[in-house]
């Protein structure tokens, strides 16, 4: 038998001016179990906590409800009291008398007779509360940060600065990413990379941060605190450990005209390379694919000249297994290309700008490492058809972007701001050249954005034409772009030297197959959901794992690099315990009810829902069932409501808990 | 113009929206149906104008113009609408609907040309240029238009002067009333 | 081997006019490349841009009868008026999307909606139906030399989801089929721009206008003539050519020719049998000077 | 504000199943904004609608419910990703049962409450309340309980009459 307390709490005036707190105390002491019940003026106050504390030790209570305010403005507060007092915490519940009740109704008959019914079922619920463990994991506090841009670099930085170990894993040869690339960033126009490589070399140097460049992620295991990452090492045919970085390689490759992907193409790499002369590691790798020795076996000439012997043939993809707590997810962005896609994507290309085929037809990229002091022409603007400079140069915003014909409904939200910068680099680089703009809106929400839209209006004299471009094609030399201008309501045609699009920012490829080894959710884009979109824009719904950078949605630098601080504080407030205790509000299976239908792990938006096999003693395979992992679960209950044998419980919200209340009233 | 619930014709844009089989409201005038429209020098409005009256309700205002008269029909806007707006629909909603007020356009040579092609089309079940042609210069009053292309024509044997009997006339004839017939008990449009 | 192609035929009603050559020409070709085709009986006009531009649902209505009528005929449609095609596809795809309008239409020809039957372009049969392959191996006299300017017009590849002949904005269909016949072609702009045929009869100003600057472009890019898949096109370009030369005081001199009087003279098919004396701009000239003839 | 306060001859009473952090906060909203509502309400907290299975419901009605109100987060804001959606497709099902066993489905109602929708919260409960006053008491299900109970009882003259003849 149950020996239950009941705390009534005046709250000051709060509640006993409207509820008659004594008649409800006298009232409930009336029910079948409750062996105590009082009011008190301020349950929450010490002297309320040490009625409560020595109340439960004096009476031997079993459990304990507490009617006052809402639960989720003191809950915690009186179940820390309970277990000071020796009971478990989910013993004691708390009847909302005060939000739903008091501060709601006016009449004192009507609303005291409403709290005796709310706390009469409240009582009842409580007796089939069950005792609930703490449920604790222990923590590896070790992170994981996939993608070597600028977001996994800050991440990783703020991680290691805080004292935990870190596995950088990049895929290409050299971390960098994107902002690597630019040339001048918005809206201050300081150099890129004059910011971003010392970055890249405090990576490099960081005594906490491991390094796996030219690494995929091959296979994920485990949970929050206690995963396993297998990581694919691609054979980079050089040893980065023998490697000085000399460079003598790479002059002696005879094969030297390697389209350069780092410089969009316009510069030339040879067979053996670094991707940029500042490149984290600064090994380089050989591109097996266009090697001579790879092709033909000859050749050898980079083995022969490689002074410390770093150069190796044999070299294949090792597996390495990484055990971490936390893994920060920061895969970035590819940017739309308006070439023709392939027959059923969603994607489609622009055939009406020639699917690419025009040579003086750019994206903004590549104009970025045109104007890169450090790119393929050293800053100059260039047309890449014969290297002359334009004089009449067109940026077309939204190609890909706001086009849901083109298969992308959202606003890639960089694209008007980096044209802006475009603009401006261009007035800066060509002083008899002219910029227009074709644009349908200019989003440039941020701190100092707008003023700086303006300036490429205002004193850089771009001319901007609010209105989209129907057409390109060559003519001669010229590229002719046939657009409108629908302020004035007529149809614009510029003979333009070369044409620049702000295509879309989309996930990277493949970013779906690494969201699936991770177990992580993503929108129809491929781009990974936040838990929350307002109140947890870091954390993905499984937990342990966090978003940093584009791979979540199109973002700018700034907020690039605050999300990534934001993973990284995430991780550390995880690192900041041994062992994680969580509410152990989380699902349960009966076991020998389980059909194994597995509707359940259907529903489960946490991938908490596992195969279990049952086995007699022998071994032999009796049934498989579901297993709720407690580390993974989220407690929404979900499961629950679907089961169709009734063999999962929420702990907490049991079937039995809500049928008591519902048949309290 | 005065802008308010009562200015602005909301059913008319839903007669469009249910005629063409697309949304008006999808439209953020981004001006690319303008900007390759054939036709855009020679309307009073050019597309995406005519698409933002809708947006408005100010249909008086396009079929008092000849816009909807000079599209060509040619899908270039519906094509390259990056919001799955069919333009080339629309206009042949508001051209319906024009053709069913009468005409309010100032545009009366196209409307004509319509008029005597599907006139042609109740009478012989097919088109005869020539006929077609000759009708149309006398009715609009340019007897001397393309007057240098007739012989040459002739001789070629481009223009026929006969037509044959088509057996599926009484069938054509049918779908004009059936559809006149749906109309009038307005289970059409 | 494949069995024989045959093909249920809806001329429209150009062909049997103004159009007669390409009507000529495609019957003669398809018989040299013993491709079956029978004109269904007693088709009636498919309303072409004036029905659709006033009334959708007459224009349905006809394209859904003409469908009924060429069910009678075995074989896929095949269309050669780049009208008709648009027309005659774009009424199955409104059907099939819009529930309102199959009953209005199934109500208006009192008959069962037949939307499966496939309605295929010339261009279609050629180059996927008989395939490149075979069609280059039934060339007796390939077009070497020709520099040939394809124009695509609006209808056959526009709008987006309905035609489904090849890329709405880059198509290469005509061009493959050329090339297989041995023909240069040529890289142009305004291969796909609108010549304004709704208004050859109402606005010959506009018309003007419009194909004097795709003329002007095939020129340009150094074409000997243009070639064309539909008999509207045909009327603006070729008709009309003199007109322009006169308005805009230039000379063109580019032969319009039809796909399929281009392909037939490929297969050996002589003058009379492709039409080829019905044409207005003479191209006697430029095929005595490239030994076509 | 306070308006004369009305007697009525019958007042309903109405369970409200709803999600902790959306509609449960919604409604300690409308209490710390002092917001006034009829006194017939009473709240069930659950994690998230998701949890909520329809049994709950009839087992509501079962035991003198006259309305049941079932309230959790807008589309999108679900707490758990998408336990909301998971609940509103379970109960767009539930429905049509509802309707074949004779429940009245203007007395269940289901709605969207934000945890800043204090005021919303009020509008629904209020609104409830008032059509299920306007509609009686929910006799149908209680009937049909007490038809149970007596099944087992011989206390017809049928039933007598049946037993006599075994």
């Amino acid at each position: 038998m149950s020996r239950i307390g009941v705390f009534v709490c005046h709250c000051g005036e709060n509640i006993s001016r409207t509820v008659d707190v004594e008649r409800v105390a006298a009232q409930v002491g009336k029910m079948p179990g409750v062996a105590f019940a009082t009011d008190y003026k301020y349950m929450c106050s010490d002297p309320g906590q040490t009625l409560l504390k020595k109340t439960i030790q004096e009476q031997k209570l079993s459990h304990v409800v507490v009617a006052a305010c809402s639960p989720r403005m003191h809950e915690k507060t009186f179940r820390k009291a309970v277990e000071a007092a020796g009971l478990n915490p989910y013993l004691c519940e708390m009847a909302n008398i005060r939000e739903h009740c008091s501060w709601v109704h006016e009449d004192k008959q009507e609303a005291t007779a409403k709290a005796i019914e709310i706390v009469g079922m409240l009582v009842e619920r409580v007796k089939k509360n069950r005792v609930l463990p703490t449920i604790t994991v222990p923590v590896t506090k070790r992170s994981l940060v996939i993608g070597g841009g600028i977001a996994g670099i800050q991440a990783a930085l703020d991680i290691a600065d805080a004292g935990h170990e870190v596995v950088l894993v990049e895929r290409d040869p050299s971390i960098g990413g994107h902002m690597a690339q630019l040339s001048e960033t918005f809206p201050t126009l300081d150099c890129s990379q004059c910011i971003m490589t010392p970055k890249m070399v405090d990576v490099a140097n960081h005594p906490n941060i491991t390094l796996y460049s030219y690494s995929e992620i091959e296979q994920v295991d485990g949970y929050i605190g206690n995963f396993q990452v297998t990581i694919r090492r691609k054979a980079r045919s050089v040893d980065e450990d023998k490697c000085t970085g000399c460079g003598v390689c790479m002059e002696k490759c005879p094969v030297k005209k390697i389209p350069n992907k780092f410089d969009c193409n316009l510069g030339m790499r040879p067979a053996i390379y670094v991707p940029f002369p500042q490149a984290v590691p600064n090994t380089p790798v050989i591109d097996r694919d266009n090697c001579i020795k790879f092709k033909t076996g000859k050749c050898g000439l980079c083995q022969k000249v490689c002074g410390p012997g770093a150069v190796d043939y044999e070299q294949e993809d090792t597996l390495i297994v990484e055990p971490v707590g936390a893994i920060v997810v920061a895969t970035g962005f590819d940017l739309y290309t308006i070439d023709e896609k392939p027959k059923g994507s969603m994607i489609k290309g622009y055939g009406e700008f020639g699917h690419g085929k025009i040579p003086d037809v750019i994206d903004g990229m590549t104009f970025e490492r045109l104007a890169s002091a450090s790119g393929p022409t050293g800053g100059k603007i260039l047309r890449p058809s014969d290297g002359k400079e334009p004089k009449q140069i067109v940026f077309i915003q939204c190609i890909g972007s706001r086009a849901r014909e083109k298969g992308i409904s959202y606003c890639s939200k960089v694209c008007c701001m980096y044209t802006a910068k475009h603009t401006m680099l261009y007035h800066h680089k060509v002083h008899d050249g002219q910029a227009y703009v074709f644009f349908m809106d200019a989003r440039t929400p941020g701190k100092a954005y707008d003023e700086f839209w303006r300036r490429s209006i205002e004193e850089e004299e771009a001319v901007y034409i609010r209105g989209m471009v129907s057409r390109l094609y060559q003519k001669g030399n010229k590229i002719v772009v046939m657009g409108s201008d629908i302020a004035v309501g007529v149809q614009v045609e510029i003979e333009a030297d070369m044409v620049v699009l702000a295509t879309a920012i989309q996930p990277r490829t493949g970013a779906d197959s690494l969201a699936q080894k991770l177990g992580i959710s993503y929108d129809k884009y491929n781009f990974y959901s936040e838990a929350h979109a307002k109140l947890r824009p870091v954390e993905c719904a499984t937990a342990g794992i966090y978003l940093a950078g584009a791979c979540q949605g199109p973002k700018d630098i700034p907020d690039t690099v605050s999300q990534a601080s934001a993973a990284a504080a995430k991780v550390m407030t995880l690192f900041a315990k041994d062992k994680l205790e969580r509410e152990p509000i989380v699902a349960r299976v009966k076991e020998a009810g389980c059909v194994g239908c597995f509707a359940c792990k259907k529903v489960c938006a946490y991938g908490a829902v596992e195969e279990k096999e049952i086995r007699d003693r022998q071994g032999n395979l009796i049934k498989v069932v579901a297993y709720v992992n407690p580390g993974v679960c989220g407690g929404c209950g979900t499961c629950q409501a679907t089961c169709p044998s009734k063999s999962v419980e929420l702990d907490g919200y049991t079937d039995e808990q809500i049928v008591a209340m519902i048949e309290a009233l | 113009m005065i802008i308010s619930q009562s200015t602005m014709d909301v059913d008319f844009v839903r007669k469009v929206e249910a005629l063409s089989g697309t949304s008006v409201r999808r439209c953020f005038q981004c001006g690319k149906c303008s900007a390759g429209c054939p036709m855009a020098t020679f309307m009073e409005h050019p597309p995406n104008r005519v698409v933002r009256l809708l947006q408005l309700g100010q249909w008086q205002r396009i079929l008092a113009g000849r816009s909807i008269w000079y599209c060509a029909s040619c899908e270039t806007c519906s094509t390259r609408c990056p919001n799955k707006v069919h333009l080339a629909s629309i206009m042949d909603a508001l051209r319906k609907l024009s053709w069913d007020a009468e005409g309010p356009s100032k545009e009366s040579y196209v409307q004509l040309a319509n008029k005597l092609f599907l006139q042609n089309i109740r009478t012989y079940g097919r088109q005869y240029e020539m006929r077609l042609a000759a009708v149309f210069n006398v009715k609009s009053g340019q007897f001397l238009k393309d007057l240098m292309l007739g012989p040459k024509l002739i001789s070629k044997g481009k223009l026929k002067m006969f037509h044959s009997k088509n057996k599926n006339m009484p069938e054509i004839e049918k779908i004009f009333t059936r559809i006149e017939e749906m109309r009038k008990k307005g289970e059409a449009l | 081997m494949k069995d024989k192609l045959n093909y249920s035929y809806y001329p429209g009603c150009s062909l049997h006019a103004s159009a007669g050559e390409y009507d000529l020409s495609t019957r003669e070709l398809f018989k040299r490349l013993s491709i079956g085709l029978t004109e269904v009986p007693d088709w009636f006009c498919c309303g072409a841009t004036p029905a659709h531009n006033v009334d959708e649902l007459l224009s349905l209505s006809l394209c859904a009868k003409n469908l009924e009528l060429a069910e009678q005929v075995e074989g896929d449609l095949a269309v050669a008026c780049a009208a008709c095609f648009s027309r005659l596809k774009t009424t199955q795809h409104v059907l099939a999307e819009s529930d309102v309008k199959r009953k209005q239409v199934e109500k208006a020809i009192d008959a069962p909606l037949k939307l499966d039957g496939k309605v295929k372009h010339l261009l279609e049969i050629l180059a996927r139906d008989l395939g490149l392959e075979r069609l280059a191996a039934s060339v007796t006299k390939p077009l070497a030399g020709l520099k040939v300017a394809c124009y695509y017009g609006c209808l056959l590849t526009r709008p987006n989801d309905v035609p489904n002949l090849d890329c709405v904005e880059a198509p290469t269909i005509m061009e493959d089929v050329l090339k297989a016949v041995g023909a240069e072609t040529v890289a142009w702009s305004h291969r796909m721009e609108c010549c304004g045929a709704n208004f050859t009869l109402s606005r010959p100003g506009v018309v003007i206008q419009l194909t004097n600057a795709i003329l002007e472009s095939a020129k340009e890019a150094g074409a000997d003539c243009v070639m064309v898949a539909c008999p509207l096109c045909h009327g603006n370009l070729d008709i009309r050519q003199k007109e322009i030369e006169g308005v805009y005081n230039v000379n063109y001199g580019l032969p319009v020719f039809y796909i399929t009087q281009l392909v037939g003279l490929a297969c050996g098919l002589s003058s009379d049998k492709l039409g080829l004396g019905a044409l207005i701009v003479n191209p006697m000239p430029l095929l005595k000077e490239k030994q076509l003839l | 504000m306070h308006p004369e306060k009305q007697k009525h001859d019958f007042e309903p009473k109405i369970i409200a199943f709803v999600c902790t952090w959306c509609t449960y906060a919604g409604a300690d909203l409308a209490g710390t904004s002092r917001m006034q509502y009829p006194a017939n309400v009473r709240v069930l907290k659950f994690p998230c609608t998701g949890r909520i299975d329809p049994v709950f419901i009839l087992k509501a009605f079962q035991q003198g419910a006259d309305g049941v109100l079932v309230s959790g987060c807008h589309p999108g804001d679900c707490h758990y990703i998408a336990g909301n959606f998971h609940a509103r497709r379970r109960f767009a099902a539930f429905r049509k049962l509802l309707e074949f066993v004779g429940v009245d489905l203007e007395r269940l109602q289901f709605s969207w409450v934000s945890a800043a929708e204090g005021g919303k919260w009020v509008e629904v409960v209020s609104d409830l309340t008032e059509k299920v006053r306007n509609m009686g008491p929910m006799t149908e299900f209680k009937e049909l309980a007490l038809e149970e109970q007596w099944s087992g009882t011989i206390n017809t003259e049928e039933l007598k009459e049946a037993y006599k003849q075994i």
